[in-house]
């Protein structure tokens, strides 16, 4: 198998799951063993892939010419092999813990669901390996649309809203904005390629860089950079295994992913420095990371709470381009795979706490984690790994980000990523603490009277949720460990142009 | 594979652990043992750098064993192994595991060779020491947690950043000797400032303690604070701001230690007032001041956890801590009673217990080096210690007026804790030689001289002269329920205070902000559809007519541009 | 004589469906009558496929009508631009009546299905003679017998809706004003010229310089034309026209007529008045481009807020008639290669779209969308095309949609207009909301109870389902289509520039 | 268990050996006894500065009974100065309720417990 067909495969699988899966809907037992398998196959095939990459392989494949020089192209380069690992290998967490979850919670239309959630992946990784930004672009929606029906999925009101909003802020930048970008760029460079060093130097008047940044970064709503956050929160309403999907893994590493290939690839981290045109998206960065912090604090909802957090911590992935130089990204990039371990946890603890306990309020967790000590401890340790807390990966990220801000003289974005710090203290730490030990309100435990006794028994979520659970709470205690090579497959990531051939 | 056996990793792995080991005595007994095994480790070893790798670039030393941290390490060990003893009654698995994690994070970031290594475990003993405050499982003391909690981590976060521009300055992150000047040492400094309990930055620790449960505030008492003495030890030998700042950390705790009421707070206020002495011997940086900081953090560990253990003894049985509820506690605790004297005589140097040989020393170093002020200071700082810690603890626990509480005497297993925890103060005090053996500088020091003695003694007995003329007249304050204001009170009642009335600003702009969009929006909306709507004017059918009016328009304004 | 066939291909093009007509009218049965004009429909397509082919590469295929040499005879001239727009015409005549079998039985007597053939026939005659032929004044003709046909195709709607009448009736007084406005157009130049071929005209326009009467005459056939094209604010005869003709008239007008209407105005435009001619540019920019922008929105909020479904199709193409004028108003290469491809594009997926929409009316008999709640579960098939052809219309990557949307704002942004830019893809963002709600109607909302709808028949489906198709290939594959243009462009600009450089 | 008065856990004779030899603190005049005690011992200390050779550092230890008196106007002052600072600092002891510990009734049934701890 040559790497291009690998790389065909690793996007056919997701895609050939879909149909089968569609084929498979009456019985659930061989639906959901297709989609775990696949999601294994997948992440073999991307692991090869990873293993070329890393020696050095660059596999290419040109499917279609859309226009005259402008190509459905996919080629890997060790950034778009990261994200493609991340998203293959946490689908198979998501894959198992669906199924736990959607019969936990009893769900309906699965079927439907599985199909839009390989769908997604499929494109999530048609993304991380794009060529152009023409193919990024396409993908980007294709993504956009294909999660839409798992938001709405419960097809409640309030499903169907959130759903709107979700739909409705991500057409409407990446339409808006990103498209006339995205032309943009073509128009002054005569090519989308994502070249190392960039494609825009020389071809554009420094002047313009800050606006078509501008364009872009407003442009790629997925990556959630305020003031254009708010279908993250709202598309809260969908069943937790999306909300994984769409936080941890897909959507919104997508987003950030695109973020720091544009920034990479076609700005060139020396351009954007030489110029200082990212400099206002380091502040309106640092803004939102603090901003959503603070929302994040007053939210009771704990998915809602989840939600600006990420909102916050994909700010850290904008800051990290936005920094222009190499620390940034790598560090950005380090977070993608860190964060990504440490939210998808958070989220699929939501899921379980809901499955096995019917709660979805932080203030309702008084008590409940001695009933759950396993999603509890998983919970706590991803959340000490999102804060940046040693020894859990998110540590690294942060120093790498720390770095960067350092090297580009940001005293105020270290002031900033610190306050970030003791604000996610705050808001992510109080709720295991809150659920381990804080005392049980009364008045509940009066008003239900003997029924709500406590039981000291145990009464966690089945094990097809726990399983993941402690997959990834343990993934992120490995992320800390093995970050030596991760930061020496990262250093990988060309920064300056090629020298010419 | 680098090499990593290390204390701290036994420490990591016996908390790993801990749970699947089936509960009773063998479970009891993993933390007990498991602080000789972390000795075993290290004390063999030469001095050196072990476990040493290259990551990243970076080069990271997880033990480097010379004096300093040998000490250091050896006293905290013996303090994990002490508290695992007091808290031999705790069946609560995440208070064990918690305390392993603690002492094990201690342990390591004391052997940290480079300053990444720090900060992993500088901010282990951070998330590890807050789970012995939740575990009271109250709302104060969830509160509480989560306050300290944020101190701490702040404080490691400001370490981190300190790190990143140090390296970024130097192009190294090892721990060694630093010069204040940079933003990058300032930074280090300051959390180095925060765990040791700085003026102004103290409050978590008067806030914390006693809010913690019985055992875990005798663990937190030994660890974070001598911690942050190292790494200033360490980092900052010799620095002059440190000598005015432990003058200052020498005198105002013990303000605050007389009119408090809480006695473990009391406690934690000499506490701190103890760590001044080492800060301003870590300030002098002379040899005989770093013996003596050492040497008095290795004392003081000792008779502070013996003190803490009495009066959680009493904690425990009486179910208060609070000076003005208790008194006439020796009648049924007599042994705690002891216990608690000889580490409130430690605690006040008296000849012959362990403090009287630590403190001289940096005492001394002041006087050698002319710091006429700072030595009257810590002068009056030592009367004052014995003042609060050394008559009032033990007064009115156990003395005074009756309370009338008949309580059960401590437990065995505390009684066994507090007796060695005792006996090594007094061994100490006896016979200092084996400790001063131990200390980092070969500085010959002679603490039984009879002037030493003689001074030390008119002292005390003046200050106990002092507070019983004091009592006879009333004048002494009497305990009262009470909460005295400390820094926290910027951060408990002005802060929030601050940021409610900037939430209501906030949400009332939002709110009209919103408010006036919307309607704004509906304006438009409607607006819209006015015009464009079934009905409006722009999806009307029309007669022919009007549109030919319309081409005519269009013809006559291609015409005016004609015509121009 | 396969030889002679080639040689008299442009005739054919249009003398077959024109000569077929009659025929059609005598076959008596609806059936028969029906599988003639089929049959008669893809001749036509072949030929104007081999057309294509044969200009594709830059060819200029003059045909001389009855051996008259032009400019006295009448001309054809094919070039790349006329075969595209010949194509996209006959290529919809094809699938559209295949399309017509069912629809029409449903809406039409059966005694009348023959003159309703027939009709078509005369409308296919029409809108490919337009696009072929050379001469000014035949244009003309042409023009009014597609028109002709198309109100008594519009007015045939009055079986089912009698407002079809007065709709008939509104667009043929409109109509005839418009070609009124072009005839006086035409008259005007010839005066000048005293010629009537194009390529001739283009010659003598040079020569004669810039003058008041030219002036007009231009003014004239823009008017004239814009009326035909449904330009804004001139459209008002389209929304009722298009929403109680048949379903199958509605589709094939849609897709074919103002196409050729803005073929007419960009071969006036660029071959007979020139690319450069100042006037005409002033013209542009002051007068179309803030129409066309207008028209994207205003068009775009009224298609929102209609409640029938073909009247938001109608609406919105009103809108996308504003694009391929915007594409006009930028007077640049890129801007017309856009306008080209749009017209294929549009023609696709409009085509489409009705399609869909009769489909829905022949299951649901209505086309309210507020009818249509829960249909997509009754009528997945019918529901997905549309929701294709959706996507198309709002411009979403891999669909035709996207690659006109591409060229416009890539024009826009070469002249560095970049807040036209902008405003192409808010309205495309307006385009999201009403396709929007009837996805959300169709998907999203329970059915209404009692109501049974069944899948549309093959024969309707099938025809709608090759133009989404149509419509996702070359959008995923627009090398063919994108070349078609760029050389269409090319022979725009080249021709006039070559005669005004002189 | 707290404060209980019964007589039989009053009764001396049943406190613990190291108790009943301390239960001589609760008399006022035995403790007036050690309070001279005190004093003398004070002055003994005092005196005997005039008896050995003082090592020192600074001139002003050379002053007789100097730590002596130090400590006991420091120590007065150190306690009036505190008992000022009280009028200042003083608040209600639930000033900070809810979220501290001292508005906490400890829970009297864990008191003692030997396998939970308090």
């Amino acid at each position: 198998m040559t790497d291009a067909n690998a790389l065909l495969l690793a996007l056919s699988i997701p895609t050939v799951t879909m149909f089968l899966i569609a084929m498979s809907g009456s019985r659930p037992n061989i639906r959901d063993g297709i989609s775990i398998v696949a999601s294994i196959c997948t992440f073999a095939v991307v692991l090869r892939l990873l293993e070329s990459v890393m020696a050095g392989a660059r596999p290419s494949v040109t499917l279609v010419e859309v226009m005259p020089g402008l190509t459905i192209n996919f080629s890997i380069e060790p950034l778009g092999m990261l994200f493609a690992t991340v998203a293959s290998g946490l689908w198979i967490v998501t894959a198992i813990y669906s199924i736990g979850y959607m019969r936990g919670a009893q769900e309906k239309k699965q079927t439907r669901f599985y199909i839009c959630f390989a769908l997604a992946i499929a494109s999530a990784l048609a993304i991380a390996f794009s060529g152009n930004l023409f193919t990024l672009f396409i993908f980007y929606e294709v993504l956009t649309i294909s999660t839409y029906p798992l938001v709405a999925h419960k097809e409640t009101p309030e499903a169907r809203a959130g759903a709107r909003v979700y739909l409705g802020i991500l057409m409407t930048t990446s339409i808006l904005f990103l498209l006339v970008a995205v032309i943009w760029t073509w128009n002054l460079a005569g090519t989308m390629e994502f070249r190392a060093g960039g494609i825009l130097e020389g071809n554009i008047d420094p002047a313009y860089v800050p606006f078509l940044l501008a364009l872009f970064a407003f442009g790629i709503g997925k990556a959630a950079l305020m003031p254009f956050h708010r279908w993250l929160p709202a598309a809260m309403v969908a069943p937790t295994p999306v909300s994984a999907l769409l936080h941890a893994v897909a959507v919104v590493k997508a987003g950030v992913f695109t973020m720091l290939k544009v920034g990479t690839y076609i700005f060139g981290v020396g351009f954007l420095s030489k110029t200082g045109a990212s400099e206002w998206l380091v502040w309106v960065a640092g803004a939102s990371i603090l901003i959503a912090s603070i929302i994040a604090l007053t939210k009771d909802d704990l998915k809602a709470r989840l939600a600006y957090s990420t909102v916050s911590q994909l700010s850290y992935i904008t800051l990290g381009v936005a920094l222009a130089n190499q620390m940034g990204v790598i560090g950005g990039s380090m977070h993608i795979a860190m964060h990504a371990m440490g939210k998808i946890t958070l989220f699929m603890c939501a899921g379980a706490i809901y499955v096995a306990a019917h709660k979805t309020k932080v203030s309702e967790l008084d008590g409940l984690g001695p009933k759950m000590p396993v999603t509890f401890i998983c919970f706590t340790i991803a959340s000490l790994s999102i804060i940046g807390l040693p020894p859990f990966g998110g540590a690294w990220s942060k120093w790498y980000l720390l770095l960067a801000a350092a090297n580009a003289g940001q005293v105020v974005m270290i002031v900033v990523l610190m306050l970030s710090s003791l604000l996610n203290v705050a808001y992510l730490l109080a709720i295991p603490g809150r659920a381990f030990f804080a005392p049980p309100k009364k008045q509940v435990a009066h008003s239900l009277g003997a029924a709500a006794s406590p039981s000291d028994g145990i009464e966690e979520a089945p094990l097809f949720c726990l399983v993941p659970i402690c997959l990834t709470a343990i993934g992120c205690i490995v992320l800390f460990f093995a970050v030596g090579g991760l930061y020496e497959y990262l250093l990988s990531i060309p920064i300056l142009p090629e020298a010419a051939p | 594979m680098p090499e990593l056996l290390t204390p701290a990793t036994v420490y990591i792995l016996a908390a790993i652990l801990l749970p699947f080991v089936p509960k009773g005595i063998f479970r009891q007994l993993v933390p007990v043992l498991v602080p000789f095994a972390g000795v075993a480790v290290f004390w063999t070893l030469q001095s050196g750098t072990f476990s040493s790798f290259n990551l990243m670039g970076l080069h990271i030393g997880l033990m480097r064993i010379d004096d300093l941290s040998r000490i250091f390490g050896l006293i905290f060990s013996i303090a994990a192994c002490l508290a695992a003893i007091y808290a031999w009654h705790v069946r609560d698995t995440i208070q064990q595991v918690a305390g392993l994690l603690y002492a094990g994070s201690a342990i390591g970031a004391v052997f940290a060779a480079d300053l990444i290594t720090l900060f992993v475990f500088w901010e282990g003993t951070a998330i590890a020491s807050v789970f012995l405050i939740w575990a009271r499982r109250t709302e104060g003391a969830y509160a509480t947690g989560m306050r300290y909690l944020i101190v701490q981590i702040g404080s490691g976060v400001i370490l981190m950043a300190g790190v990143v521009l140090l390296y970024r300055e130097t192009g190294t992150v090892a721990f060694s000797q630093m010069e204040l000047g940079s933003l990058a040492t300032w930074m280090i400094f300051i959390a180095f400032g925060i765990k040791c309990a700085f003026p102004l930055l103290h409050n978590w620790l008067q806030d914390a303690y006693p809010a913690a449960t019985v055992t875990g505030t005798v663990i937190l008492s030994a660890f974070t604070t001598k911690l942050a003495v190292y790494a200033l030890a360490r980092g900052f030998p010799g620095t002059e701001i440190l000598i005015y700042i432990g003058a200052v950390m020498t005198l105002f705790p013990i303000f605050y230690a007389v009119i408090e009421n809480d006695l473990r707070r009391v406690l934690a206020y000499s506490l701190n007032n103890q760590l001044g002495f080492m800060v301003v011997g870590v300030g002098i940086g002379t040899p005989l001041a770093l013996n003596g900081t050492a040497a008095h953090a290795f004392c003081h560990i000792l008779y502070k956890a013996l003190l803490f253990m009495s009066v959680g003894a009493v904690l425990f049985r009486t179910g208060t801590a609070k000076g003005s509820e208790l008194g006439g506690l020796y009648k049924t605790m007599p042994w705690t009673m002891a216990f608690c004297v000889v580490g409130a005589a430690s605690i006040s140097a008296f000849p012959l217990f362990s403090g009287f040989i630590s403190k001289s020393l940096i005492l001394s170093a002041s006087a050698d080096e002319g710091h006429f002020i700072v030595w009257l200071i810590l002068l009056f700082a030592s009367a004052g210690v014995f003042h609060h810690s050394g008559i009032k603890i033990p007064y009115f626990a156990f003395f005074a007026h009756d309370s009338g509480k008949r309580p059960k005497e401590a437990p065995r297993h505390m009684l066994i804790a507090m007796g060695v925890t005792a006996a090594l103060c007094i061994g100490i005090g006896v016979y200092p030689a084996p400790l001063y053996e131990l200390l980092p500088y070969d500085v010959g020091y002679e603490p039984y001289t009879t002037s030493h003695v003689v001074t030390q003694l008119q002292l005390l007995f003046f200050s106990a002269l002092a507070f019983t003329v004091l009592m006879k007249t009333r004048v002494y304050p009497p305990e009262l329920r009470s909460t005295n204001l400390d820094s926290d009170w910027i951060y408990r009642r002005m802060l929030p205070a601050m940021v409610a009335g900037l939430r209501h600003v906030i949400t009332g702009t939002w709110r009209f902000a919103s408010r006036v969009t919307t309607t704004r929006v509906d304006r438009f909306i409607a607006t819209i559809y006015r015009a464009h709507g079934p009905q409006g004017p722009l999806a009307r059918t029309w007669p022919t007519g009007s549109m030919v009016l319309w081409m005519a328009v269009l013809l006559g304004m291609t015409l005016v541009l004609a015509y121009i | 004589m396969p030889g002679l066939i080639e040689a008299n291909l442009p005739a054919l093009q249009v003398v077959l469906p024109l000569v077929a007509a009659p025929i059609c009218a005598m076959l008596g049965k609806g059936s028969r009558a029906w599988a003639f004009a089929t049959l008669v429909a893809f001749l036509a397509f072949a030929i104007s496929i081999s057309l294509f082919i044969a200009t594709y590469g830059g060819q200029v295929i003059s045909y001389e009508m009855g051996g008259w040499a032009p400019p006295l005879g009448i001309e054809y001239r094919i070039d790349v631009l006329n075969a595209f727009v010949l194509m996209i015409v006959s290529g919809m005549a094809a699938l559209v009546l295949p399309y017509a079998h069912r629809s029409v039985a449903a809406e039409i007597p059966a005694e009348r299905q023959p003159f309703f053939y027939t009709a078509f026939l005369l409308c296919l005659t029409g809108l490919l003679g337009v696009a072929i032929t050379g001469d000014a004044f035949n244009v003309f003709v042409f023009l009014e017998i597609s028109s002709l046909s198309t109100y008594a195709l519009v007015a045939s709607g009055s079986w089912r809706n009698k407002r079809a009448l007065t709709a008939a009736y509104n667009y043929l007084i409109m109509g005839t004003v418009g070609a009124t406005f072009f005839v006086i157009g035409i008259g005007m130049i010839y005066m000048i010229t005293g010629t009537l071929n194009m390529a001739d005209l283009a010659t003598r326009i040079i020569e004669h310089g810039d003058s008041r009467t030219l002036r007009m005459g231009f003014v004239f056939i823009f008017i004239g034309v814009g009326l035909k094209l449904a330009m804004f604010p001139l459209h008002l005869w389209l929304p009722n026209a298009y929403t109680f003709a048949p379903t199958a008239v509605t589709a094939f007008v849609a897709a074919t007529a103002t196409k050729v209407a803005v073929y007419v105005l960009l071969r006036f435009m660029f071959t007979v008045f020139g690319f450069d001619y100042e006037f005409q540019a002033e013209t542009l920019k002051n007068v179309l481009l803030p129409v066309a922008l207008v028209a994207m929105f205003a068009a775009s909020l009224v298609a929102i807020f209609q409640d029938d479904l073909k009247r938001m199709l109608a609406y919105s193409s009103i809108a996308q008639i504003g694009y391929m004028l915007l594409g006009l108003a930028f007077l640049t290469h890129t801007g017309l290669m856009a306008t080209i491809v749009h017209l294929f594009n549009h023609a696709v997926t409009k085509g489409a779209l009705f399609m869909v929409a009769g489909c829905f009316i022949l299951s649901a008999g209505t086309s309210s969308i507020s009818s249509l709640r829960g249909i997509g579960r009754d009528m997945p098939w019918t529901t997905a095309a549309f929701v294709a052809g959706g996507m198309s219309l709002i411009g979403l990557p891999l669909t035709v949609g996207f690659i006109s949307k591409w060229y416009l704002v890539q024009a826009a942004l070469e002249l560095g207009w970049w807040p036209v830019a902008l405003l192409i893809m808010a309205s495309s963002l307006l385009a999201i909301v009403y396709v929007w709600r009837v996805v959300e109607a169709a998907y999203l909302k329970p059915a209404p109870e009692g109501v049974t709808r069944r899948e549309a028949p093959l024969s309707m489906l099938i025809p709608a389902w090759i133009l989404v198709g149509l419509s996702i290939w070359f959008g995923v594959s627009a090398t063919l289509t994108t070349t078609a243009a760029s050389r269409a462009a090319d022979v725009l600009i080249g021709s006039s520039q070559m005669l005004w450089e002189e | 268990m707290t404060g209980s008065h019964s007589p039989r856990a009053e009764d001396p004779a049943r406190f613990p050996w190291l108790s009943r030899h301390l239960l001589w603190t609760s008399d006022p005049s035995k403790v007036n006894r050690l309070v001279w005690a005190l004093v003398i011992l004070c002055a003994g200390l005092t005196l005997a500065d005039f008896f050995y050779h003082k090592h020192s550092h600074f001139e002003i230890e050379q002053v007789p009974g100097f730590y002596g008196f130090y400590g006991f106007i420091m120590c007065a002052a150190l306690v009036i100065a505190a008992k000022g600072l009280r009028v200042l600092l003083k608040r209600d002891e639930d000033y900070y309720a809810p979220y501290t510990v001292e508005s906490e009734e400890h829970p009297e049934a864990d008191l003692g417990r030997e396998n939970i701890d308090a």
